[in-house]
């Protein structure tokens, strides 16, 4: 077995040394009756190339998105990642260290991770970002939990138009801790319902909740949803689970945000079927002590050389433990890492220019979309790279057909809003041409 | 620093790196994208002008060679498994196979989207199936959601569940009893979960007795979390008897699994009377721990706790397979779409590279070596626990306390020597505790090493202990000033910072 | 080394290595095999067993970690571009692109065979009938062998070809022209084509006058090799006369083009009047050194030597792509099969990357860089010839010799600033000559770092000159004993060698 | 313009440093009239995954053996390459260096060419190694031109059996010395036949070379044909272009060869359409400062610490000029660590594994094939992965039939042997399954 060095005559040498005869006295404290009388039910070791053989069958039977055009976004964008990010991430120095609990021997890692908490808060706008968390969804359950710790207060206001995953990873981390949500609406301009929103603000509110751009695509006005979050004494949460799109939107942090989590698999990771993901988590400096997960610090060594420590770790599970301000341990790091490289790879004008290249085509994508018979926008307002295109035909069978061109055309909506049952969500990255979107358009045309 | 010589550490050339935010020149750029082949409208035609920004302020622009520059310089700073032996307790730090990244970067696995039609996922569906049953047999249980995301997220995952499932049977109950050698995690996990913590003590042997767990177990426990083989190393011999009190009350068993390894293929959690366990794919199954995640933390379950799962779970149907969100009992989700999938890769791929045999192999030399570190340093360094171990031995620094060398200066001395440190100072009822964990992935002439290393800096403790306050040597840097860090936090780079460097 | 302490360069934690042969246990194994899925026959019941060995004794047995961790560690013994600056002169350090390895992978690349059917590889020749267009282009030929593996293997191609073209001609002539400045591949491709050598001196403006050339010129001369820009880093003013002078006495001109990356897009070889000239791509052309090779060095023609290219060439019939082997006045072949392929895809592919005007400016803030060097190391260190340069800047240690420093103590100083040294007593027409050649994809601020340690070095030769003659401080290694090396040759491991760790 | 970091602000201030306005000053020195005054010809640059797209298009029209089953050697053959070679070989240190002119700071790469030139003495059965030469063709070319140089003498006898290439290829290097060459015909069993090899020799030949295993997959009887050679004081001179082999066969070193060159892109390399491939150069210590190429050389430092440098370099080029022993500089460094981790994961024991599985499943389709009506072994000698194989149909015929089939079924012999123009040369590795040998008799079965 190639992963595992000792031979017979090491494990001989190594027997006599400790004083037995055979490994199984090894395990003669694991009682008689619990030891397992057969092999493991796991098919027979395959070699190397077998096995590449069969991992290229069995992902053969998956349609990626190098063969099909894929018009699918709804929290996983299909962003293009430089190959050095790829090629660097591979390196072992950062692929195989463990969480830097040793910094003289880890300074690559914290270093990279202190890298990251900075571009995350230049990009959200905020003041203090953790090293990462799993991902966008118990991300936004995390920032729930620590409104709550915050305010000390219950009731949670979240709009419909935050991702439906979110909410119910919000719901099933929160349930039992008592918290209470309640829904707002959205409007015909595809955004929260502000008017809504001021109703269910009440003083017993942690937080308000809403996603930026949102689930449909829409760009929320985040400064007048602060403003009556915090008139209640609420925190503002913004969820953001299309980084890229803060290459050219109001950062959160300058409309008012109180915390910023989202997704960040969209800069340099892939899609990977939905994971691994990046959760990333920021607030503001007053709420340190409230945060959840790691954060590397900046300090000096003994000989005055700066360097990075995982610090403020009186907040987390191992020093803390039941009064920790959550459980999380391993997070994201290599992912956080990966998107520190795409970020610093793109740079301002990189993020920039991909913001706008993936504004500019599914503007483009929805304006042609929208003037072929039987398919319009749902609704008016205004959308980064995502779209709500409302069909005469069911959706389920105009996406069956697109399928026969490869063509992946988008989700359907009935899925997580029945009002919605007529309508696909539509997405279009910087990764699809404009001879994709033309055929799309073709094929629904004739669909 | 003559004295490690002849050992694996020593010093070479390294490069100063500052932060990526302190470098680069306006105008400079790493990313090329394609001319644009729609209309290139302003933003402002698209979006109201005050929902923009002009630019992500304080972003560097490098150059692609600068930004390979910068992270290959700083990559080199970390030690890893790739360098050497890892000894970290409890973390599992076995070689992480590069054939493994190949198959996780295969388009058909790494460019698919959660939300494709399930047609176009019969892989992902049917490996996901498979890796269930694989993970099901090697836990002993019936069931197992893919969904969390690392072993904290399975804890969590998995209390959630025991808390429907008596909710499901009238009331969620309390309290939790965790032994005091727990992680962290399983207290922090059951105060997110809503519960009390009861705490209780390790017996002599270093294991849960039953009397102690019976004496705290009562109608308002939901359940005990144990963690078996412990975090001393030990296994908990008498978890079936334990299981069966807790049992008799009402309550749950859920295994913190993170120590499976060294059980696999040997002994089996459903059969010890677990109710639920959660697997850590990146301790056990190999996945790399890449400085702290990406993690998969899949939780096996008894039939009674499977109403509970979160949703979807993945089912076969005839040929086909299908995800499931139809459970009505479901907990709901701890993740968006269906799993850390990449990482179940990983797993799927070593398990089909160990084969029966391979995985039980694993566990089998991983125990062999950590006993064989635990003979070799008996009397050098002092053993609280003095039994066979499984994964793991853990020492103390009872014997160089007396020269008033501690645990952090032997651990901090081994980098000289080109290891990394054990864990240290956990469990936390082994006071100095010095927790060795050498897999099954390191060779007897590494662990020789690695033990020849320790001698000598137990001898050092005596005969030169101010090299070892002052260790390491090696290393770019040294010591760090952590309370600096903590009263001062500086926890990012702002604009007008001056040089790192400097 | 304290006064380094703000630079680049440093000391961190490194690993020492034995050799492979060294280490290892009977038994162990870092490969997989299926198993057989055919009869399993003795070797012995299909080959006479006087033809079969045992096995290869003396290769080590060693785990899949165990190499994973040798070949990490020796690799971070390295310098190398991705680390930092390599202003190796003539050798064209630029920066590798990563994306070219990924096109070379691409399995309908990588993956095919030499001898696969014409129709199954029409990819692989559109890419080289397209790369030989760009080439030609960029050196003003008219056709392109792509068959050459390495710069020097281009030069014997070219030089073949002369020879051959002289001999359809009536006879192959006997000598060639070399400037003494000419790298030494030079003169001895000549000797292997069956020629001798006849040196001009460069004149006192470091560049071939056209009365040395007509001096040396007659009808024995096959050709002059004449390198443009030269080891000098200058450009060949006098090309145009100089080729003149060669073709009025019927000789041809074989420019050596390593240094073709400063006049890309700018002037042209075929416009100098040159009749061949190779390309490096491993230079101009950004495909990796690594560590010596694989290179590729196409040779650019004009017209009348392309009866004699090397077989099999690509051509284009309509839409289809063909190799012709039907040249009956072909030199024949300088290596089996087709060219390096996947040096090419590399060199295609950074084309393609560039643009023209990509490649251009390449050319340019290369040149903009070297001359910066030397504005800015003027007067620090003795300049032989100050004018312009092209893609490098040569300097030699005249002033530093007076304190009885040399190239070497500077060269080896440079490697403690983390600098690599540039390339050192070459040309040997300059005395201790420092040849420095920056590259387009180097950054001003690296080019500063690199000028203020080349200006502290001239400092410490005053201030301190052992500090440089025991120099290098920060690599794992100082200075090797090369005498010893070459006096008891030691080229390999054999069994029974002591550990060369000890 | 990612590969180029100056800006223009960067260069503007560097031009006033040096003292001129504009960068064509810099260029002033070359004359006027050829100054190119248009843009070159090259199509305009693609971004990173326009032109990936582009690639991968390419690369489709070629048929890869991932989706093809190929029966193809003739000296470049399809080995599996484990997969941690692509990982390690692409870490920057590796793959982004220059030649180690300066051992301090090369000790990697160094190191990795010594333990090279080991594994090719061990391999070989030789004493000394060079650390790579271009590739088994020019490396053939290079013995024989050392072979002269050895022996002063001009005549080279070569068998048929020896790759045509590489015959081509000594030719062209050795036609402008003076070298005469007399090429000597195979026998029925498929090998070099040794009476007329002795007739062929005589006190003016400088070397005999002949294959091992030959072109057609026969194993020479390598004794008898060196005492031929050294009873007429001529060097012994084996070309290996299939290195697996030696991992069962008898090393040339034993059975008395000179000089032993050699192809080793099968070890961990690939077959990438030829190249670049590595040739490898083994020969006796007493020629040592005869062989072409570069030499690593085992030393100690000025604190006694072992390492290596690049050594006898009064043997080339850049030292010697004109009186070199071989014009080559850059060769093939990386392909030579590449197969030093192929060698070093494969170990006695794989090597001897992948061997014998070579040996089998080529003698299984030697058996299958030769069974099938109007196919048979058109040599009977012993072979190793390779046996030429007589069809009664024409033999491109037959290869058109079989790609119908996604099987590309062997090489046409009639391209390099007249005489065997009715033959095919098929080979047959690990990467060949059972399944797919059953294919290919099923074909041609019906073919
Ligand atoms: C015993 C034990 N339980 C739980 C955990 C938490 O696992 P993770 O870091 O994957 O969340 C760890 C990790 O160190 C552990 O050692
Ligand atoms: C001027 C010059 N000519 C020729 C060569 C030889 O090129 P290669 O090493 O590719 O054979 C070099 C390489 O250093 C060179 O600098």
């Amino acid at each position: 077995m190639r992963y595992i060095p000792n031979t017979d005559s090491d494990c001989a040498a190594m027997l006599q040394a400790i004083g037995v005869r055979s490994v199984e006295e090894l395990f003669a404290d694991i009682p008689r009756a619990v030891v397992l009388k057969r092999p493991l039910k796991v098919p027979p070791a395959l070699s190397e190339f077998e096995l590449a053989r069969h991992m290229r069958a069995l992902a053969a039977k998956n349609a990626d998105a190098d063969r099909y055009s894929v018009f699918l976004g709804a929290g996983c964008y299909n962003h293009f990642s430089p190959s050095i990010i790829n090629h660097l991430v591979l390196r072992g120095e950062f692929l195989t260290p463990y969480t830097p609990y040793q910094p003289e021997v880890s300074q690559g890692t914290l270093q990279a991770l202190y890298e990251y908490q900075t571009w995350v808060c230049l990009l959200t706008g905020m003041e203090v970002s953790n090293a990462s968390m799993y991902e966008g969804a118990s991300a936004t359950a995390e920032a729930v939990l620590m409104a709550q710790r915050v305010t000390g207060r219950n009731g949670v206001v979240i709009s419909r138009a935050v991702h439906p995953e979110y909410r119910t990873v919000s719901r099933t981390y929160a349930r039992q801790l008592g918290v209470s949500f309640r829904e707002v609406p959205f409007t015909e301009a595809g955004v929260t319902d502000i008017a809504q929103v001021r109703k269910a603000l009440n003083e017993q509110v942690a937080c308000l909740t809403v996603q930026y751009p949102n689930f449909f695509g829409g760009i929320e006005d985040l400064a007048p949803l602060a403003e009556a979050a915090h008139a209640v004494g609420a925190l503002f949460v913004v969820a953001v689970a299309e980084p890229v799109a803060l290459g050219i939107l109001k950062s959160p942090g300058e409309c008012g945000a109180d915390i910023v989590i989202g997704e960040g698999q969209g800069l340099g990771t892939g899609t990977n079927y939905g994971g691994p993901a990046l959760g990333f988590f920021a607030t503001r400096e007053k709420y340190i002590r409230y945060m959840p997960g790691r954060l590397v610090g900046q300090t000096v060594d003994r000989e005055g050389r700066t360097g990075y420590v995982l610090t403020l770790a009186t907040r987390e599970q191992h020093i803390r433990r039941e009064k920790a301000t959550s459980n999380i341990c391993t997070s994201e790091s290599l992912i956080a890492i990966m998107a520190t490289m795409y970020m610093i790879t793109m740079g301002p004008q990189g993020m920039r220019d991909v913001a706008l290249m993936n504004l500019r085509k599914a503007a483009y994508a929805k304006d042609r979309l929208g003037k072929i018979r039987g398919y319009r926008p749902r609704f008016d307002g205004p959308t980064f790279n995502e779209f709500v295109l409302r069909c005469k035909k069911k959706p389920g069978d105009v996406l069956k057909k697109l399928l026969k061109r490869q063509i992946i055309g988008g989700l359907e909506l009935q899925r997580f809003y029945p009002e919605l049952a007529d309508c696909l969500l539509v997405c279009v990255t910087e990764q699809n041409s404009r001879n994709e979107i033309d055929a799309l358009a073709k094929a629904l045309g004739g669909a | 620093m003559s004295s490690t010589e002849k050992t694996v550490g020593t010093r070479g050339l390294a490069f100063n790196e500052p932060l990526a935010f302190e470098q680069g020149s306006p105008g400079r750029i790493a990313y090329s994208l394609p001319a644009s082949d729609v209309p290139e409208k302003r933003a402002e035609a698209l979006i109201p002008k005050r929902l923009l920004r002009a630019g992500i302020r304080g972003l560097p622009e490098l150059s692609e060679v600068d930004v390979i520059r910068h992270f290959t310089r700083i990559s080199q700073w970390n030690y890893c498994v790739d360098l050497g032996f890892y000894p970290l307790g409890s973390c599992t730090m076995k070689y992480n196979p590069r054939l493994n990244e190949d198959m996780a970067r295969l388009p058909g696995f790494a460019k698919i989207h959660p939300y494709q039609p399930e047609e176009l996922t019969q892989g992902a569906l049917q490996l996901m199936w498979e890796l269930e049953q694989y993970l099901a047999d090697v836990s002993g249980m019936d069931r197992v959601t893919l969904q969390p995301s690392a072993g904290a997220h399975g804890e969590l995952t998995g209390i959630m569940m025991i808390r429907a499932y008596h909710e499901s049977r009238g009331k969620p109950r309390k309290k939790i009893i965790i032994p005091d050698s727990a992680h962290g995690t399983n207290p922090a996990t059951s105060t997110i979960c809503g519960y009390g913590v009861v705490a209780v003590k390790e017996g002599p042997r270093g294991v849960v007795e039953p009397k102690a767990v019976a004496e705290v177990m009562d109608q308002d426990v939901a359940a005990i979390m144990v963690t078996n083989p412990n975090t001393l190393g030990l296994f908990e011999d008498h978890i079936v008897e334990v299981a069966k009190i807790v049992h008799g009350k009402g309550g749950q068993v859920y295994c913190d699994g993170a120590n499976l390894n060294s059980v696999m293929g040997i002994s089996r959690p459903g059969d010890w009377g677990v109710d639920a366990i959660q697997i850590n794919l990146h301790k056990t199954f190999s996945t790399p721990h890449g400085g702290g995640g990406p993690g998969a933390g899949p939780v096996a379950l008894k039939k009674h706790l499977a109403p509970f799962m979160p949703v979807p779970t993945v089912e076969k149907k005839g040929p086909r397979f299908t995800l499931d969100f139809k459970r009505p009992k479901s907990i709901g989700k701890v993740r968006a779409f269906a799993a850390s999938f990449g990482v179940l890769v990983r797993a799927y791929t070593y398990i089909r590279t160990m084969g029966p045999s391979g995985l039980r192999r694993a566990a089998e030399i991983g125990v062999l070596n950590a006993n064989y570190i635990l003979s070799q340093l008996r009397g050098v360094y002092d053993l609280p626990y003095d039994r066979y171990c499984k994964h793991e031995c853990v020492f103390s620094d009872a014997l160089q306390s007396k020269t008033d060398i501690h645990t952090l200066d032997i651990a901090k001395r081994l980098m000289d020597y080109g290891f990394h440190p054990p864990t240290i100072y956990f469990p936390l009822i082994v006071r100095g505790a010095l927790m060795i964990e050498p897999t099954e992935t390191e060779s007897k002439e590494n662990v020789d090493q690695f033990i020849a290393a320790m001698r000598r800096i137990a001898q050092e403790a005596q005969e030169n202990p101010e090299l070892l306050r002052h260790a390491p040597h090696n290393p770019k840097v040294t010591r760090m000033n952590e309370t600096k860090a903590a009263r001062e936090p500086k926890l990012r780079w702002t604009p007008g910072d001056r040089h790192a460097g400097d």
